[in-house]
């Protein structure tokens, strides 16, 4: 009758953090692309670009797995992007006259603000209405989705917003650290934070206990509503710093070219091993997640695989590296 | 200390080889430039390579950019999807010995490249204008423009040529211009919603291949065909037909094939140290029924 | 008799056209354990769900303590120290068993980490250890997630949980049924000592002769209406089945 | 202790269906479109162009609703829609020399075969992926979302196939039948045989346990692997019907403007009250799910509403649409 | 005695590190009731997930009817006349509780209809509530979603699917868990009939008295090992629990 209570050794967790298998899967495709190409593909040039390219998404895919733990989803994050990097855009532009270009860091904080705000302040929204009136998430995100981005075409009349600081886009845009660009290290520390908060603190908790059981998170008195409208937010203000990030990145406050975002961080998610139906994942998955396809379709486009053959390409290892994923956890299960 | 910028890490590439890099895959504009590009860089023994992005899209070129730049070739011939969003990577390009010839579209900043081969958009859209206006003659009545997305430059500036232009012909009345996501089936349904709301539309601009498409569909489905008249853009295999038919009864078009063969040809002065011109413009044309055989050479190709 | 620390009138409770309330009225006081027994659907579930919060009744009063109270959310509930054990266990089943003991009620690390809101999960897990062991619940393993465990292993979580945590009354429906014959014997002491410590305990159960062991008092719900009333020593087994299937009530219910 | 079994009268069931309030939404919308510009709105013109507009996303979210009932997703329509029309276009082309437009009803069916074989082997490949492999339905759908959409580019060489038979779009694409079009018609049977498969037979029995409980299912011995290929290749054979309806609506197979279909159709499934979670949810819900965003669109245009609020709007209405039918459903619930 | 109708012998079953079943064996004979009682977490269910064809075991045999089984599906298992009321009852809780009742074996309408797959509603719904006045299970709506049922009449849906359709074996892993008194005494009775028709019955309880009134034969499990069997008619509610707790052990079990 005494408890026979065991606790895993660490090999043990290692071996069976969800993570492990597709972690290898990133691994394999990077050696084969490197096998190919060793001259072009395991270059400190390839290296950077690859990782600042995948900058802005990791930063909506962090926010996005808490969104998907918790059993929902947020479609708007692209055009919340978008509305973010127009206001900061104007906001700043405003500021100088104009054209933000010659403008110093005063203006660039105040931009960066405005973006934090903006894509808060959609997150809010989201979060109220998923939260207080049991709409799905779905169409609620699917409303905001097209509100924010028709927002932003208000704004800014339906055109490309320029004057872009020139101090933020060299250095936070283009800049590196020991080689290793500013964009990324901001990137880094968003997610490090996200990963931390989600598997240590009590709001990480809370997170995967009402994407678990809302029902019964409600009943041992989690104040599900509450916590709901601070993911949406957290979604959404992580949204506004990537369109701050792609202002940067960028040089210009882009209208279109952000309609799959939400889709890409939703697969990066997933396949980052984290649940559509809540209660598990990890942001260390989607870190992961989000680089398979990264490097796949770089990888292609070194190696030169034809452009139509690239989508099938990636569709065939993107599902291959999941099904690898699942049979290898099924079979760790059964051992 | 540490600062620094990306793709500070140079190296020399393959002089011999060139890369065409246009602004969506699958369409008859590049696949036309294309085969210009080939023709042209081939006759002088460079080893060509063409990587489109799937979509017009500047988040979608850019890794196209930098994994062309990691294969270091001689020239990379561009039509940069954002005037702005593309300057970063293809400064990138030029900071790494690569002769940079734009295509098509270009950069706002004009230090990137060593060459610019385009014809001017707005200047299309005017030409859509007068051709609108002449095959109406003196009937007076509403037109619409059908764009494609908010914030894409090409076409905006098409639209915005036409706007400029339309409201010089006062039997012309301009009920402004919808935007259909470059989806077929909004355009249709944009333009028989307009159709119930304005009965009298004499005149429709399409910006582009998918809204002139839908814009015929939707004026086939109002029995309107003719009655209504179709300008639209490019001149793509099925346009012409279309044109043919009487569906469409106007095409601005441009002449993707001799952009494509004088950016190769510019490229290659780059390269070997011949003239290079900083801005070449090639010509837009109207095409009507009535000059169709004529102007036969500007017909967009499917495939070289 | 001292005032009763709940006293629920006349609860009335419909879900579109089924009625599972139908002018209910339930009394506990403190320091007792009271049954709450009726037959499958008598309404006794939905009568826990009004009283904790969880379901809002369509009509009734429920005074707690002498005063009128409302009770929009279980947080109100908790609030006012009622712990309820509810049938459908309501369990995070992808989180761990520490995890559900300490759900809504996280232990933090001391310090800055602890105000930064960094749980401490190895004193919970000890902690969980201890709870279990008292229940006599043996698990193999402390991390794999509750969904995972045994139907028995998966109610003494919910138990441990409320007892842990309630301070003046703990509902506990059907908190037995799942359970082994050495679990729901501890499970009756705890209950025991719940009572003695002068919590009232609202025990549900089909099984009468654990009802009889361990209750002061019982009532008893039929169709949606409390029909009789016993003390547990005056009463037998007969007794009760019979207000249960109606052969037999009482006009002051 | 007599069974107290009542059954719900015809009025009872009627207020109690799901579809009610969403139906009433529908009727609220039309009626305020009519009263703003009565000349414009309730005109057989609008009503036909709106019907026939719609009628291809009909059929795809018809499809879609079994899936998202067995709490599956399939983002792939659009592609395989896409890949279907191409391969259509092409076969009857090869058939006729080139160029089907003079070719005659012989070549259509040709055409109709293929397109249908085509849709139903992306379907078939989606079903067995995601029941015989746990790989999740969104990973593996956003994967043939890829290739289907590569492979038609592959085929085509990239550009839209032209062609098409003249009987085919002159009878299917614009023709009508006392009034109604043809492809109406068309869309109107495949609508009623979806839903009344899945509201009186076995097959739509099952589709709902497994999604309800796809364990349980499993243990009662449905077939829940076969079953499930079944669902995937019912909605890809319906997209390659679709594929085959748009080429005749459109006389050309066009390879771009397919993106958002996914969504669209997720969209109209969802806002006609089926669950994502699986389960619950019906196709006559979903016929009112897929028409409000069609009429509002439509309406908006009629009205005369700035193109940057028109996005706008529609959120702002969709949103509006679902809580309201949310909050009644509740209040009945309730009552 | 003639051969048994079921014999599983020495079942291994590892869930990760867990071992559920550590050479667990167990018999049932045709027109017996046998019990299979255990400690919470011995390995009852999932003993009987190995015998239903719902979990597949990592080593042991299994003989059926005098031959060696695979039971790679719950399918497999009712093609052989196997059904099984599981502890987590296994329905699909948006369906009402006709359409749980015949889930996966629907009536069709005669006639043309039925070869299309129509489904004859009316009737399924005329038998299911038969069903349900038999087991003394009192519906106040047929219609409504069976995740709305109280805990009692959603078990109660669960062992009536299991009896109509069963052949020859059906487990019951704690089918009257949740039902009131007299639901409890129906299942019990139509046990009895169930074994009087020549089939074997299998049921899990942790209710001694309910064990010993209505098996023939008890087997006992202990940490994912048979560790005694008892007739019942020669046993006593103290040697089970010393068996269930390890105070006594059999040599040969
Ligand atoms: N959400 C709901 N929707 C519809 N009917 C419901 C709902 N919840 C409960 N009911 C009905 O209300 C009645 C009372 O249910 P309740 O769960 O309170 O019974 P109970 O006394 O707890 O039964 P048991 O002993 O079986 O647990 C039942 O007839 C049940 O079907
Ligand atoms: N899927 C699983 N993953 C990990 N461990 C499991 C799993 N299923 C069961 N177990 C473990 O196996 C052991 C036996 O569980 P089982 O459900 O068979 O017990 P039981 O005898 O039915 O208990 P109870 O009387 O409480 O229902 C338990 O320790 C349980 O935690
Ligand atoms: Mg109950
Ligand atoms: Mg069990």
């Amino acid at each position: 009758m005494t408890p026979d209570v065991r606790e895993r050794t660490l090999a043990q967790r290692l071996l069976g953090a969800n993570t492990l298998w597709i972690a290898l899967v990133l691994l394999v495709l990077v050696a084969v692309f490197g096998a190919l190409r060793p001259d072009a593909v395991l270059t400190t040039f390839t290296l950077q670009t690859t990782l600042v390219e995948t900058a802005v998404l990791l930063v909506l895919s962090v926010g996005m797995t808490y969104v998907i733990i918790t059993s929902g989803i947020d479609l708007s994050v692209g055009s919340v992007l978008v509305f973010s990097g127009v206001t900061s855009a104007m906001t700043m532009n405003s500021l100088h006259g104009g054209d933000a270009t010659g403008a110093g860091w005063g203006t660039v904080l105040i931009g960066l603000v405005v973006a934090l705000v903006s894509g808060a302040a959609w997150g809010l929204l989201n979060g109220l209405l998923v939260a207080r009136t049991g709409i799905p998430a779905l169409i609620v995100t699917l409303g905001t989705f097209g509100a924010a981005l028709g927002a932003g075409q208000l704004i800014s009349n339906g055109s490309n917003v320029s004057g872009v600081p020139a101090v933020l886009s060299d250095n936070l845009g283009t800049g590196t650290w020991f080689g290793v660009p500013n964009l990324v290290i901001l990137a880094a520390l968003v997610t490090a934070v996200g990963a931390l908060v989600l598997g240590t603190t009590r709001f990480g908790r809370h997170t995967y206990a009402i994407g678990s059981n809302e029902e019964a998170a409600r009943r041992v008195g989690i104040g599900v509503t509450g916590h709901l409208v601070k993911v949406y937010l957290l979604a959404g203000t992580l949204a506004g710093l990537a369109g701050f990030m792609a202002l940067a990145y960028f040089r210009v406050a882009s209208i279109t070219g952000h309609d799959t975002d939400n889709l890409n961080a939703i697969a990066g998610v997933v396949l980052g091993g984290t649940s559509l139906f809540g209660g598990t994942g990890s942001v260390v998955g989607t870190v992961l997640g989000v680089f398979i396809p990264a490097v796949l379709r770089k990888g292609f486009v070194i190696v030169g695989v034809n452009v139509y053959w690239q989508p099938i390409a990636v569709a065939v290892v993107l599902v291959a590296a999941v099904w690898f994923d699942q049979s290898r956890r099924r079979a760790r299960n059964r051992r | 200390g540490g600062g620094g910028q990306i793709g500070d890490t140079g190296g020399s590439g393959d002089g011999k080889r060139m890369v065409l890099i246009p602004g969506a895959a699958a369409e008859p504009f590049y696949i036309s430039m294309e085969c210009g590009f080939r023709e042209a860089a081939g006759a002088k023994g460079y080893a060509v390579d063409v990587q489109a992005p799937a979509k017009f899209d500047s988040t979608l070129q850019t890794p196209i950019v930098t994994g062309v730049l990691a294969n270091k070739p001689g020239a990379v011939l561009i039509a940069p999807t954002d005037d702005k969003a593309m300057a970063g990577p293809m400064k990138q390009l030029k900071d790494a010995g690569i002769k940079v010839v734009e295509v098509d579209t270009k950069l706002e900043d004009t230090s990137v490249a060593v060459s610019t081969v385009s014809s001017d958009n707005e200047q299309g859209g005017r030409l859509a204008a007068q051709t609108l206006a002449q095959l109406v003659g003196d009937k007076s009545g509403s037109v619409l423009v059908l764009n494609t997305k908010a914030g894409t430059s090409t076409t905006d500036a098409r639209a915005k040529g036409f706007e400029d232009e339309v409201v010089k012909h006062p039997n012309l009345r301009y009920v402004g211009q919808q935007y259909t996501d470059n989806e077929p089936d909004q355009a249709a349904s944009k333009l028989t919603a307009t159709l119930a709301a304005n009965a009298d539309l004499i005149g429709v601009f399409a910006t582009n291949l998918n809204t002139g498409e839908g814009a015929s569909t939707g004026l086939r489905n109002a029995g309107r065909t003719g009655s209504v008249n179709l300008v639209g853009f490019d001149a793509s295999p099925k346009q012409v037909e279309d044109l043919r038919a009487g569906v469409v009864q106007a095409l601005i078009a441009q002449d993707p094939a001799t952009i494509g063969r004088t950016g190769a040809e510019q490229a290659i002065a780059a390269l070997e140290g011949g003239d290079v011109k900083r801005d070449i413009e090639t010509n837009l044309v109207a095409i009507t029924q009535a000059d169709l055989q004529a102007k036969e050479k500007y017909f967009y190709k499917q495939k070289c | 008799m001292a005032d009763p620390l709940l006293d629920a009138r006349d609860l009335v409770k419909r879900y579109g056209g089924v009625e599972a309330l139908r002018g209910a009225s339930f009394t506990a006081n403190a320091g007792e354990v009271v049954s709450l027994i009726g037959d499958n659907g008598a309404g006794k579930s939905t009568l826990v769900k009004c009283l904790s919060g969880v379901e809002q009744p369509d009509s009734g009063t429920v005074v707690f303590d002498g005063a009128e109270v409302a009770l929009p959310t279980p947080t109100a509930a908790r609030a006012l120290g009622i712990e309820t054990v509810y049938q459908d266990l309501a369990v995070a089943p992808d989180l761990d068993p520490a995890a559900n003991l300490f759900l809504g009620r996280e232990l933090r690390k001391p310090g800055l980490l602890g105000r930064l809101g960094v749980l401490d999960k190895k004193e919970m897990r000890r902690r969980a250890a201890a709870s279990f062991r008292d229940l006599g619940v043996a698990l193999q393993s402390v991390d794999v997630p509750i969904g995972a465990l045994s139907g028995g292993q998966r109610q003494s979580v919910a138990v441990a949980r409320s007892v842990v945590w309630a301070s003046r009354l703990v509902f506990m429906d059907e908190p037995t049924a799942a359970l082994g014959v050495v679990q729901r014997e501890r499970v009756l002491d705890v209950i025991r000592r719940v009572r003695d410590q002068g919590m009232a305990v609202v025990l549900i159960s089909h099984n009468m002769p654990e009802v009889l062991a361990v209750s002061d008092r019982v009532e008893v719900l039929r169709l949606g209406r409390r029909v009789a009333r016993f003390r547990a020593a005056d009463t037998t087994v007969e007794e009760l089945v019979g207000a249960m299937t109606g052969a037999l009530s009482q006009e002051d219910a």
